[in-house]
């Protein structure tokens, strides 16, 4: 899956490393590759040592709020249901 | 948002059962089952791993792709790899999954090692230049393999290589491409797939544009897709609905990375040094024109492929059924060799090579018995 | 004579825990050493001696890198380790010998830092360190320090718990969150910090082996999951009891952090190597109350499956959404993945 | 705490038996481990154990070098050594734990011949080997294959022979021809031809200790005298039992070529070690019948020297002309002279 | 004859016995015993370890000479050494003894080697050339000492290094004289001892003419003696026998391997590549003209002696008597220091420093009690 | 002592090196010294790997000789002491 992982920047340094965390795992990563600027606080996708996209955080949003729509009209149906 | 809470959403198991229900409900207007193959084999994997096929069997046969650039890599250039490994004076670089696959005579970098040979791995291609200054005397090759998202990788490699001078790194380059592979695969396949999930992280880099080229061409829908099993089902959602309503388009399902045009800053560094080679053998697919890169003619002089002797490809085992298995007309349980002569510690095929190969994925997560 | 699954050197594989370690016992030191105690396989001996009761014995080297490692460093691990194999058959430990290989010009204060934790340890266990031997090779000859320990010990568990006498309906537990120890020391030899709190979960376990006393009869089996993980211990399990074993996978605990290092890595938790977890066989209608004593030691502790009739020889991981796949055995060394 | 006897690192002579040896055990593993049983510093210590008689148990790490030499292998001394050190306290080795560390790339067909080695010597010992542990290293985290062996078993003289209970009068022996062992490895190492036919003494020794269990009230110690030669054994009786020590020099039996190798280097041959050779203290009337039965298994074997009350704590060397000096205490490292 | 016969001949008992009554009965004719300097420490070593001493305690009172090569070497010199080793890229080799004699600050090459430093013992000097070998990328530096026994075995290794091109051997040269240190002990000693017993292996190399030179110059008798009891009791007999007779002679007791001229092929072979220190510092004796040897101008090139910064010598212990005993005016128990602050593991004087030192015989074989 | 050692030539290679014994201990060692020919059989002394000296056999034997006169009188002695 050319495995790429989440993980939120640390900091920055002036080599163009950042720290970055993955659920409390941090390491220096390479932000060579980076096609636009970004900041501590901002989620990448993390491919062997380099950060290769931002993960936009709308577009997550996005989705955990699709999805909480689908379990929230799951509860109501199953409400329903059993009284 | 935080990234532990992005992934419960995307593993929710009430989610993962509405929409299996959806996709089934659905199913019920076709007549066959859905085709659809998963180009990558991180979705392969991911698939089986989670059983999601098993949660919608009756309406999507799934049809598993070619797997990853471990699987597809021929024999004879891991051969190389090894020829390079044994060279007295040099020090072969890889990344970690490259230290299990078998060349031709069933040797790996891991017992090359083991003989004496000095193979390190790593974990980010960049480590390579520290090994390189702390071993001034030796030659350090960068084993370099990937799809398109791991090529920006060795190309930034490269760069810093030259940028600190550094005399004593070269590359071995076996850097594939994607979208010529789904090309040859299409053509003159009379059992085609009816949908393809393209892959997300490859497209992370190249963007969706040129899946809509080849929807465009075969006339076929194509998902672009992240790998939790919610992004998975989601695509297939979305393929089934584009298939009943007979729309050969292609989507992209896995928004929060990929967008239309990529990572230009990664296409650029690539093409600084990189161009297209004329053929590259794939395993299990054969040579496809134009599906592979090569350094351009100016950086030449890092490549370690010149210095080494011609090592002819191999033939294919005459019972393997990878062929027919990435043509979606087999599978693999249906090999006579799966588990038996063939498995992950002695593949005989290229989709029993890594975890992310169709059969190493059966034989790992589902045996012939769940 | 097959040797066919032997090659001709050793590889690091051949020390990691998993198939290719059991290939080289099995094929080399069996053929040399076979006997009825050393067959057992269990994670200690056991045998009389001079007119006893049944006494205990184990012996591990431990070469671990870094020698130092959030909670813990070799000394510890080497006390811990080896008396933990005693208590895994229900022995108290008692006697320990200890057997260094060091190098010319290590260090002596960390030569008497690394002494200093294993007597904190030996008195942890309650037992004696009462024979040893000290070998010093030139620069070279090891990397820094290398432990061996061995002890023996007295057998508490009437019958001692063995790991082939597992049944369908038995219920499985883990003492505590897995895989920390395996990611921490992976982290310190891949140089990625972890300054975020990862902790190796090396302890001595004799203490709450002492306090499941109460239910050694409805306690089948033991074992610590070190190299191979709990992967390793539940395909040992399902393999010599000839039974299937099935996990639910959102019950396995496993700490965040250690999660987000698997993710980065492409490792599974339960490969990680463990040196103060392990995993009980416990007969149902104990399983609880064997549960209630392990979270007083660890809150984590938490039962994870079962023992089945079905896919005898399997390890089966079931999702939270009712799909099933088998569980990886441990495949050796570990590599980090890019697909 | 005074530690001046000590410097910052780990010197090869803290591993050679010597003076520098038993400072470093003192100074650091006796302030960290010190109790009753490890304080006896015999070659094996003794304790009961869930209600057994007495019990012996002892542990060595074999770090060889070569591998294979005229006489053994370092299978071989891996059992030979440590079942010997239990037979000096008059133990029959029962139980064996093995412990390999081994360099990723070691051929299996020389671990196979090294296994085949001691499965032979154990069978000697009529001793079993019950648990084990393999861990493999990245090349170059040892040199080739370190063996640590620990073993267990019954007691079988009583009192246990004991090296602090010598008294003047006592009778000393060597059970054979003395510095085999070391005169052939250090050949080895420094390329020195020994097609001559030197060969190391390495040898199980309960077979002929079993022998002398008719005489276990009159053997005062026996010892084998491994690193540091029979000058460590006599040094540190004399030393412990605060008695002299007296030997004629002309008695102590060895070889032509040890003799031949000795003055080419510059050493002696009580500073030379053995694998199979001890040395025992013996009350005077039975020290005949001692040799007779040591005689049947070795004929070199020889009444040495006798305990003095004079020169308490130091070993003197008579020689045939009538004078007499100190016989030196082993210092560490064998350096070839040229002065 | 066999060395074995030879041997057993030259220790046997009965004839120890014999010659040492002879020496007693011939001694009656005198009123003090005869003060004989054994100037080599192998015959030091062979006299205390033998107790032939003992055997003639009313005849002969022996004075303890220079010692041996290790002993005499000045502490400054083996800092040289430490320093050398601890060059990164340097591999020091040296023979076995040197190993374990420590500098100014109580270091020796074995802590030295412990500390990290690539220190190698040889037993031969020509075993540098393979080590040379196998190590082209490291200096190698060969830390010569000895008397002039030992000089014609480095000069045979130069030989070899030059006429092999290798270019990664350098030497540290600390060959020192016998004959001027005798001169130099003679002169301005009141109590200087009234017989000498040359140095048996010495004068292989050199030949008895030197010491004939000796004896003409201060009216002494002199007898070149091997090491075994019986070739040392002979030659105190010689002695005893020129004293009645006042006879200032050098005689050769050692027949059967020194001539009068001694090695002219290992002569020249020295003096090819080496000429006299204009002085050398001798421990225990003090700086000593033209009693040493160095590098001929054109090989300097070869003397790692000229890359060392200066490292001055260091002061005699205050307390330490080895200038007396080396003068014979007093025995190594008599020193305060003996078997206290000063040991062979810490030795404080010269005569403590190897096993032929005065100090250390005594310590090592009779300890103040036998 | 410049401890050296009397041993026998084994053998001689075309290097000018020899093999030889020292009471049944064999190994190489350099001719590179010698001032004069030897040949196996003969008798030299040993230094630190070099032959320093031939030993000439016919002063050992003299030597052996005398001894053995020392020896043969001492008996000769003691047997009229106790007869
Ligand atoms: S099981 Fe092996 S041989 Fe069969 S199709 Fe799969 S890879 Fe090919
Ligand atoms: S005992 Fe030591 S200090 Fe005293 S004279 Fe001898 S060497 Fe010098
Ligand atoms: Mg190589
Ligand atoms: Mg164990
Ligand atoms: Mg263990
Ligand atoms: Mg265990
Ligand atoms: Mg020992
Ligand atoms: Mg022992
Ligand atoms: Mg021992
Ligand atoms: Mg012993
Ligand atoms: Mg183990
Ligand atoms: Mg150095």
């Amino acid at each position: 899956m050319c495995l790429s992982i989440p993980s939120r920047i640390v900091s920055i340094d002036e080599l163009n490393n950042a720290c970055i965390d993955t659920m409390g795992v941090q390491r220096k990563i390479s932000l060579d590759l980076m096609p636009e600027p970004v900041q501590p606080g901002d989620y990448i996708l993390l491919h062997v040592g380099f950060a290769i996209a931002k993960i936009s955080e709308e577009e997550a949003l996005e989705s955990i709020k699709t999805y909480r729509e689908i379990l929230d009209s799951m509860e109501a149906a199953e409400q329903q249901e059993s009284p | 948002m935080s990234i532990q809470q992005l992934k419960e959403h995307l593993r929710h198991p009430s989610v993962i059962s509405s929409l299996a229900d959806d996709i089934n409900k659905l199913g019920r207007t076709i007549d066959q089952p859905l085709r659809i193959m998963e180009i990558c084999g991180g979705h392969t994997h991911a698939i089986v791993k989670n059983g999601l096929d098993t949660l919608v069997t009756q309406v999507v046969r799934f049809v598993h792709g070619p797997g990853c650039p471990v699987c597809v890599l021929p024999q004879s250039r891991i051969d190389q790899a090894l020829y390079l490994a044994r060279e007295n004076g040099t020090i072969l670089v890889c990344l970690g999954d490259m230290m299990r696959v078998p060349g031709s005579e069933g040797e790996t970098l891991q017992h090359c090692r083991a003989q004496g040979a000095d193979v390190r791995f790593v974990y980010s291609p960049l480590e390579t230049l520290d090994i390189a200054r702390k071993n001034p005397g030796s030659s350090v090759v960068f084993f370099a393999i990937g799809f398109e998202t791991t090529t920006p990788t060795t190309a930034a490699l490269v760069q810093h290589t030259i940028d600190a001078k550094i005399p004593n790194i070269k590359f071995h380059i076996n850097h594939v491409l994607v979208p010529p592979a789904i090309d040859a695969l299409l053509h003159g396949n009379r059992q085609r797939p009816d949908a393809f999930i393209a892959p997300g992280h490859v497209s992370v880099i190249t963007g969706w544009k040129p899946y809509e080229l080849l929807s465009q061409k075969h006339h076929v829908p194509i998902a672009v897709a992240g790998f939790e099993p919610i992004d998975i089902l989601e695509a297939i959602r979305e393929l089934l609905i584009c298939h009943i309503k007979k729309i050969d388009i292609t989507l992209n399902s896995y928004h929060r990375v990929v967008s239309y045009k990529g990572n230009h800053r990664a296409q650029e560094l690539v093409d600084r040094y990189f161009d297209i080679r004329s053929h590259f053998n794939w395993r299990g697919l054969g040579s496809i024109p134009a599906s592979a890169l090569q350094f351009r003619e100016e950086y030449s002089h890092l490549d370690a492929e010149t210095s080494i002797p011609h090592i002819p490809a191999q033939d294919t085992h005459p019972t393997c059924q990878c062929g027919a298995i990435l043509m979606g007309q087999s599978h693999p349980w249906e090999c006579p060799l799966f588990g038996n002569a063939c498995t992950p510690a002695h593949p005989v095929g290229s989709c029993m090579v890594s975890n992310e190969g169709a059969c190493a994925a059966y034989y790992r997560y589902r045996g012939v018995s769940l | 004579m097959n040797t066919s699954d032997l090659p001709e050197h050793i590889r690091l594989s051949h020390g990691g825990g998993g198939q290719e370690t059991q290939t080289l016992i099995r094929e080399v030191f069996y053929r040399s050493f076979g006997n009825d105690i050393l067959l057992q396989a269990e994670d200690s001996a056991l045998f009389h001696l001079n007119n006893s009761a049944h006494i205990a014995m184990t012996t591990d080297s431990y070469t671990v890198s870094p020698r130092f490692f959030p909670g813990g460093n070799i000394g510890k691990i080497a006390v811990c380790g080896t008396c933990n194999d005693l208590a895994m058959v229900g022995a108290k430990p008692c006697y320990l010998s200890c057997g260094f290989i060091i190098e010319e010009g290590f260090a002596i204060a960390e030569l008497r830092q690394i002494a200093t934790s294993m007597a904190s340890e030996l008195s942890t266990n309650g037992c004696q360190l009462v024979t040893g031997d000290t070998k010093v090779v030139p620069r070279g000859g090891v990397d820094g320090i290398y432990i061996n320990t061995t002890a023996v010990g007295e057998c508490c568990f009437t019958p001692p718990p063995s790991s082939s006498s597992l049944k369908p309906g038995q219920v499985l537990l883990v003492s505590g969150n897995i895989g920390s120890h395996g990611a921490v020391i992976f982290c310190h030899r891949e140089g990625i910090d972890v300054d975020s709190g990862m902790q190796s979960d090396c302890r001595s376990l004799w203490p709450v082996v002492h306090a499941l006393l109460p239910f050694q009869r409805e306690i089948v089996a033991m074992r610590d999951a070190t190299r191979g993980g709990i992967a390793a211990v539940l395909h040992e399990w399902a393999d010599q009891s000839e039974t299937g074993i099935q996990i639910e996978a959102s019950s396995v605990p496993v700490q965040n952090e250690v999660q987000g290092f698997c993710e980065m890595m492409g490792f599974e938790p339960w490969h990680l190597a463990n040196e103060g977890t392990f995993v009980l066989a416990v007969e149902a209608q104990a399983a609880q109350a064997v549960l209630d004593i392990l979270r007083k030691h660890r809150s984590s502790a938490a039962i994870i499956g079962q023992v089945i009739a079905e896919h005898p020889q399997r390890v089966i991981l079931q999702t939270p959404w009712g799909t099933r796949s088998f569980m990886e055995p441990p495949t050796g060394e570990l590599l980090p993945r890019i697909c």
